[in-house]
């Protein structure tokens, strides 16, 4: 069911977005984004210092495809559930550029055989635009303040 | 009623090395407090070179970072010289871990509590009350400031890296390093200026020598870690070499890049993709930068710090010991101060390849998680490494544990085992 | 204050369902229910094993009152507070069988003297349908990936 | 941008409110309170038995003033961040006096060099008045779940 | 200065069992790190069955699920012979706890580290480059892969159920359930194919034994369970009995399900509710299935199994100690598989009665979770029981401790305490 | 190997009180476990007073409240003769931690395991199925009922304040807190009846001892509390005493608010801001209302309470240890029952300074994190406390760690240190 107005619409992509990695289709995951999208996961402390290191960078649809492919095929975990909260959802402004938009998510982690725990918090800081009837994301960034990770950081948040 | 005293003998005998020497690792080593506790002592306090950080993160004078030496909470600071000294982060008069920002400029620090003043030499310059007020109260008469400072510690720098020491002062840096490994360090510390481009931190549930012993284990790159194989990062066919200093405490992984081509090696992997490509080939862009073959040299040096150079992301690792059952690992990216733009950025791709999120080191720190795991069922048993022989000598391959062996060897010898 | 649309709406009904739980009104929740609606409560693992097996279930109303009086007067447990945090809410499609939706949820749990943890975490999937001027649960199923219960489930979630 | 809608307007001033805190633009804080406005942070065990104490209280905007002030210039304490999950935001009704709102909140707490905790959950129980062109609390209470503090509270909640 | 001299012989003093013997509990079986460990090497790998599962749950050869012998991660597996084998989740390498998946299916185990395979017996049927790579490395000549196979466990089979033990075989599970607790044990596992249902799993913060000792002490029941109280599903005043095998280790309860109607008994029960109702019948609506008058029958089996058939609920509960104050609940519900769906449906209502959110084992959960928190404050402290006397026989009624008291004379026995 | 060996005697010499007695505080009092488990037996059990709560608590015959003495959880009641009684929160039965409610009104206390029931006194008053059912089963025929209570505890009271002891009884409550204390208890609860205001309660993750040092410091406030040193609250250059006991064991510190003006001291002060002014000055609203000069007076009692009256704030704070590294510090503010309602507005406002958000009392939770911290890096170091001299007795000013000195020379007596 597509929703009425922006707001709604905006967070129905990012409970979309959300749904997917949660439920364990990271395959959809690139599809939210435009071609040339980024998707970059940096420190608090990093960014407020201004350093360039992100945790997790993807400067392209295919980059999101190879971190997947890793995901799915490469890489060697612990199987796990994420589950996001997504709250605080702040449309910005809305331009040319696209609509700018923030809003703060915690991200619980249940490993198998263990508790839930809240694994990672932070803010989203979002360039959506429209492409035909759909919104995407131009680029995503994922400002944790969660500056030490418990052990590894396996899917995007 | 016997608990207590089997219990106790039990306790002792777990704690005999296996009659085999270092082809066997103890479980005991991973998990007992007691052994943690001399570890701490003997090891990260006893006359070794622990990794604090690097210079250039305290370009002005006044500038301070945190940092550990093992475990212990230490700052590092840039004095008005321009030399680099370090303070252990807690008070001398009662105790309180005054410093609470992990990076900052300074000329003093000043305890919170009752504000006893020390300068960035660890001096005590100030103590306000000492001579009472209005006549009342202060410090005994022959309260001597100078023996209430901060015990400084040994400090020693190689080309923008610095090392400090509680205790007495190991060797020269370059002595400590030896002249078989410092060629492999002043390979990428060559002296050109840094450019920090950031920090990642995880929190591993294992305990720190199962880092060590990941990197000083080449036999496992092949096999566990399915993007460099497939895409002839580092991989058992290739020119590779394994390298020790005489006491077995440092050692380096080094290799050069292959193919993705199938062969009688990769036959035996079965983390081999022939058929891998990456969608965006931006993500590997190797640009060669250092002379010679090798395109990745991992060196270990005792007892916290891993020089990651993998193609051209460049990463200290500093290991900061929680326990017997966890640690922290805290990497710092960098590049150099005359990296062209185009060089930044790739090597901020290729840190998608480390850290906490790293294609190849999230296998790592999962796997030391599943080893700490299977290691605590029981801590009778022992670890078994005889690949590559039983020896701990230098190998010009990768299919040997001798440089965990060579570690375990300087290790009985450091902790008396 | 009745909320305009039907997103709105829905959320309201979340929200007040969950409020009769976290603020201890428990005898009202059956009432959020059609008479002959469904209540279950499943762990992750035995959802995606297709097994049967509910943590909690009641299949009518009745069931639910027995539920809440067993709460109130049969059960021992150690007094505590829940706390809902009810995100990612995502009409899915409305139909004549119904509307669906589907949420994400932690639940907070405060035991006396303790400390707030994450108690459990997950989704409901629920089909819910008009009853005169109200919105009601047809059914809804709470989908959690907390397999390691700390300790007991005291409350419906 | 400013949104349409009562509740989202509401919703709006209650994530700029977090984001101020969350983003260490504490000195906003205040301004999101009429004149007069009363700020209290409650424990669920004093609000229950009727007891009259806060453990943070501010009965005007100057009495916030003072408390920014302190929390800029006067205390001693680690630094942390804030992340605030707002949810459940239920519009109660609108009179004269003002709208009344309930929410259930969330905040995680993470340490330099620590993990990030549920820190505080409960509910905020909101009076909210338009002032020109805003709307702006003219009194906010915040229940907490939380009986046992970890340490201590810096920031408003 | 004396702390350490008095510390220690307090605590020796602390461990002498008291003189009235089994009648009284000392608090520090239940906290004390040293008798836990003593646990697992005594009672749980000390030549005991312990129950890893269901044979219902490895339908297919390769089909596999990891279980826990006492604390001890295992794979109990389906072999290609249809047999069962049960595997320590633990590498013969370097220990890594290899296998990660809950449920699944496969033809060998391998090791993510090295690579090393262990088929379904646990033998080594591979270590990639123990010939070396291009002649270069490997294992030592010597190297036997028969001697780094995973030491596996012995299994015993009965009517569907799996137990297996570390170390020497125990005897027959026949004999070691024993003639008067076979026919119990046959009573729901007669055969028939078993379904699973589902599983629960509660993390419970009290030691192991508060879990058996409840199991095992039908006088609670009739006055914690409101529930079962008011409800005539286990009540004292109803034709019960305890009934022990001849070392005590193992137990059962039984009763037969009675009226909601007051007597004298009840009035003695504040838990007893005359006038409650269910809205919903549905929930109770019992059909007689087995032979015999008994409507509940509650096994323990030393040393991790509880069997449940209250009415028409059925399920193995699974002990999996975590240290001395926590230990997780293992439910598994069943049913058979010739049920009909009418049955099916029965069972899963009346899985509302236990479970982390049972109407019954709520209270179970609640009150192990208090009892480790009062035992906790002072360890020195017992716990007296001699409800039914001192004895430690079978009892035709359900006022009486004789099944607590019959364990803890076999768990002395074994502990040597 | 020598492990257990070294360790053992380490351990040992770790545990020697410096040769300069009470002027170094060695750092494993606040790390060590055996420290905390004898400091449990000696001091918190061993014939010390504890404050429990307050009579207003309970103002109704059966009223309870749950509370602690140390660390063990007890329940204070109001008989019906209108006495109190503190019982043990533990079933005599097998140790259920039975209350669950903070505060309620009953007549008697049920456990929910068995239901064994006590009355206010401990007096077990009901146990089901003591004579069997249906003449089967029952405790034997010896049981004695008065055998089975609860073991109630010493209670003393003075001015509506509520102590408990476990053990033999100290000496009376008036006695116990001594001529010279008595006067400043006695100034707050000066017999009229009290009205509890609220509760606040902090989990702080610092050895309890810190939180005594803390109060018994007045060194610290003129430097640490910007709050308090700007707005002439507690200062050093105000007239103030440091009281003690003939212990050592209770102290005072006494202080008359001064000006928000600069001097000589708080030219020393780094946290003295002359400027600094409150936009709602209704928060600081400083009425006098006891005798005297006095406008603040801090008294610590041993060994678990803090009586606060800072201008127009008061509270009792209990230190509720939680092992070595934490403990719970329960706050309950109160004024009197004759309060105006402007005064308990005032009270309201000024307890802003105070509890876990308090503008003076979060300098002090933080410090204490920041003090285990530090303490914590390596236990073999000291705290140095010889401002104000070494001297353990009154002084006529804040500039002395004298009181600090004088808790841990009653400290060493009782630990036998
Ligand atoms: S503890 Fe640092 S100044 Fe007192
Ligand atoms: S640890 Fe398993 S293969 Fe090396
Ligand atoms: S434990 Fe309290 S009555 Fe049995
Ligand atoms: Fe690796
Ligand atoms: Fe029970
Ligand atoms: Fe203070």
């Amino acid at each position: 069911m597509k929703p009425d107005g922006l707001r709604a619409q905006i967070e129905a992509l990012f409970y979309e977005y959300a749904d997917a990695i949660d439920e364990d289709r990271i395959e959809e995951w690139p599809e939210f984004f435009v071609e040339q999208g980024v998707y970059k996961i940096v420190s608090r402390q990093n960014f407020d210092r201004g350093l360039p290191l992100a945790t997790m960078l993807c400067e392209s649809k295919g980059m999101m495809k190879d971190r997947v492919n890793a995901i799915r095929n490469l890489s060697m975990y612990a199987p796990r559930y994420f589950r996001h909260l997504i709250a605080n959802v702040r449309v910005k402004s809305e331009t040319a550029e696209g609509i700018a938009v923030q809003s703060n998510y915690a991200v619980m982690q249940t490993l198998v055989d263990g508790e839930t725990r809240v694994f990672n918090a932070g803010r989203c800081v979002d360039q959506i635009v429209r492409e035909g009837d759909f919104l995407k994301f131009k680029s995503r960034l994922c400002i944790y303040d969660t500056i030490v990770i418990p052990n590894s950081l396996i899917y995007p948040l | 009623m016997d608990v207590d005293g089997r219990a106790g003998s039990q306790r002792r005998a777990l704690k005999q090395w296996p009659a085999e020497g270092v082809t066997r690792v103890p479980y005991w080593v991973y998990t007992d407090p007691e052994i943690y506790e001399l570890e701490t002592k003997r090891i990260f306090e006893g006359g070794s070179w622990n990794y604090v950080g690097l210079e250039a993160e305290l370009p002005h004078p006044g500038d301070f970072r945190m940092s550990h030496v093992g475990p212990r909470p230490v700052i590092a600071c840039r004095t008005n010289q321009g030399a680099i000294s370090v303070l252990p982060n807690r008070c001398a008069h009662r105790g309180v871990q005054f410093c609470r920002s992990g990076f900052g400029n300074t000329t003093e620090f000043t305890c919170p509590y009752h504000q006893w003043t020390y300068n960035l030499y660890g001096k005590l310059v100030g103590a306000p009350f000492r001579k009472g007020v209005q006549g009342k109260g202060g410090m005994p008469p022959d309260f001597a400031p100078n023996e209430h400072g901060l015990p400084v510690l040994a400090v020693a720098r190689r080309n923008g890296v610095i090392f400090a020491a509680f205790g007495e002062s190991p060797p020269p840096i370059e002595e400590y390093i030896g002249p078989k490994m410092l060629p492999y360090f002043d390979r990428v510390f060559d002296g050109r200026a840094l450019r920090v481009l950031g920090y990642s931190k995880q929190r591993i549930p294992s305990n720190w020598k199962l880092m060590f012993e990941n990197i000083k284990d080449p036999y496992h790159a092949s096999l566990l870690h399915v993007f460099l194989v497939t895409f002839g990062l580092f991989r058992a066919d290739q020119p590779s070499e394994t390298r020790m200093d005489t006491t077995g405490m440092h050692s380096v992984l080094v290799s050069s890049r292959g193919e993705q081509k199938g062969n009688a090696a990769t036959a035996e992997m079965k983390s081999f993709r022939g058929d891998l490509k990456l969608n965006d080939s931006r993500l590997l862009d190797p640009v060669r930068e250092y002379p010679g073959k090798a395109t990745v040299v991992m060196q270990t040096l005792w007892p916290n710090l891993i020089v990651q150079q993998q193609t051209n992301t460049l990463a200290t690792r500093q290991i900061v010991p929680r326990g017997p059952r966890e640690f922290d690992l805290a990497w710092t990216f960098f590049g150099y101060a005359d990296d062209t733009a185009a060089m930044t950025t790739r090597r901020l791709r290729q840190a998608n390849l480390m850290g906490p999120a790293g294609f190849v080191s999230i296998d790592d720190s999962e796997v030391m998680q599943f080893s700490q795991q299977g290691i605590s069922q029981d801590s009778s048993g022992a670890g078994f490494l005889e690949m590559g022989g039983r020896g701990t000598g230098d190998e010009d391959h990768m299919v040997t544990e001798a440089a965990i062996r060579a570690f375990y060897t300087h290790y009985r010898r450091v902790m008396k085992l």
